[in-house]
């Protein structure tokens, strides 16, 4: 089972890097159009963990790709703060909102949502000050 | 180095993305040079992101912040939306919430007479 | 300084996938066509590793890569055989071949030729079981 | 699975490569699969690479190889190369051992009358 490791620091700078790569690899094994999505919900992931794991503090984000023929597995891991409550976070509000009310338009809170929308399955873990974020994409046959 | 460049066309003011990318890193000054076109009194606007291959949320939240900041006193029209962006713009509804137009010419036309 | 971190195990499937995720990496920094030959100089390098430093054992491949805006480099390491005398190993003679004549044409030995051919500098070095290559390519202002 | 496909087109054998990539991981089924349709008696063969986005020298190696052992009764024209993968070509100067077209057709239609 094909597996390729990747680590970079936990800024927007490496963000990007990890994000191309990644998307590179998953092309190899998933639709263009797919492996692209895939990107966004792996950088929305990675932002996630600058912005609210790391908040402005240095750290690694270390991202470990498994690849089978039926899934696309990213597993990505910091040191930074743990998710208080990973499965609270929903995604159902994120979309609740008046489209012809301006004021009503949300500026951010996107990435649970689009993470859970684009991979069939997300876990998360905290254990010994590792958090670890698993994203499985399933392949079609 | 700006991200935005900007050129009057008939009465819209045409605002161009130069990178390739608009999320994360580049958010904050996309906010910035955007809400400067804005106080410098452009109301009909037309975003180009037809150099644009990524966007992520922040880059999303960005292009929101710039509508709110216009407020119902303009228009901020969006061309040149390749597939994979748009994908980003139906997964998030925000398809429902910009005009959006194959070409810079179609959205500048759309606004003449406003 | 990004940089960003790779690996996987030392055989053709994963060279495919460091390979990708190099190029994809290097056109956020190169122009296109720079960064498909610099995905021809890693991946010519990781089939040496897995040919010549492995040579069918198991290992894994560490792919780092330093970006600044004057250049790429690329640091590969392997912890299989040392090459013999890097430095012996000429670019000269590969390309020394006569195109009429069938049977002098080389189906092999490029590798090397490539890499210098590509990258602006190569350097090897072997310490404590480790062999380091790294693949410098300069990036035009 | 196949990574060749056949076709008689004309006088010619048109093998189109049906995978992404010819490298290392794909170079010896590639050597295995000429060797068979070059021993089942085709001598005018046309290789299409037009789905080929990347070629190492273990691929090239493999077109070598493919070519010496049809030896020279026969024809091996190549068809459809990328521009990244026609660097490998120019680089290793196989470019001026192979007559590259710029489609399969092209390339079947010199192999009239011959
Ligand atoms: N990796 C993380 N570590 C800690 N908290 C997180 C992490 N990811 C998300 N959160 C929390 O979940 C909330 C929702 O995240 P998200 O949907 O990505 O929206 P946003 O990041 O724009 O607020 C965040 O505001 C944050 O409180
Ligand atoms: N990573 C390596 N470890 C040990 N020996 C190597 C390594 N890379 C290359 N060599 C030696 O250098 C020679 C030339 O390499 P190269 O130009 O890539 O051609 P090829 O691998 O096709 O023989 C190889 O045949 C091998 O003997």
């Amino acid at each position: 089972m094909p597996f390729v490791h990747l680590s970079g620091n936990g800024d927007f700078d490496h963000v990007r890097l990890l994000g191309v790569a990644v998307r590179a690899i998953a092309e190899t094994a998933l639709a263009p159009s797919d492996a692209a999505q895939l990107e966004i919900a792996v950088v929305e992931a990675c932002n996630n963990i600058v912005e609210h794991a790391y908040a402005n503090t240095k750290g690694i984000i270390t991202v470990d790709i498994f690849l089978t023929d039926q899934k696309f597995v990213v597993n990505l891991r910091d040191t930074g703060k743990a998710m208080v409550d990973a499965h609270q976070i929903k995604d159902s509000t994120a979309l609740d909102f008046d489209i012809d009310n301006l004021d009503d338009l949300p500026e951010g809170g996107f990435g649970m949502f689009l993470m859970d929308t684009i991979v069939d399955e997300r876990k998360y873990f905290s254990e010994n000050g590792i958090n670890t974020l698993t994203l499985t994409k399933y392949i079609q046959p | 180095m700006a991200i935005l460049t900007t050129e009057n066309r008939a009465n819209a003011t045409l605002v161009t993305m130069t990178e390739k990318r608009l999320d994360a890193k580049i958010a904050v000054a996309f906010k910035e040079e955007m809400a400067a076109i804005i106080n410098a009194g452009a109301t009909l606007l037309v975003l180009d992101l037809s150099n644009v291959g990524f966007v992520d949320s922040s880059g999303l939240g960005a292009i929101v912040t710039s509508l709110k900041l216009l407020g119902r006193k303009g228009d901020l029209l969006i061309a040149g939306v390749k597939s994979d962006v748009m994908t980003m713009f139906t997964l998030t509804r925000m398809d429902r919430v910009f005009q959006l137009f194959p070409t810079a010419d179609d959205a500048v036309k759309s606004l003449e007479g406003k």
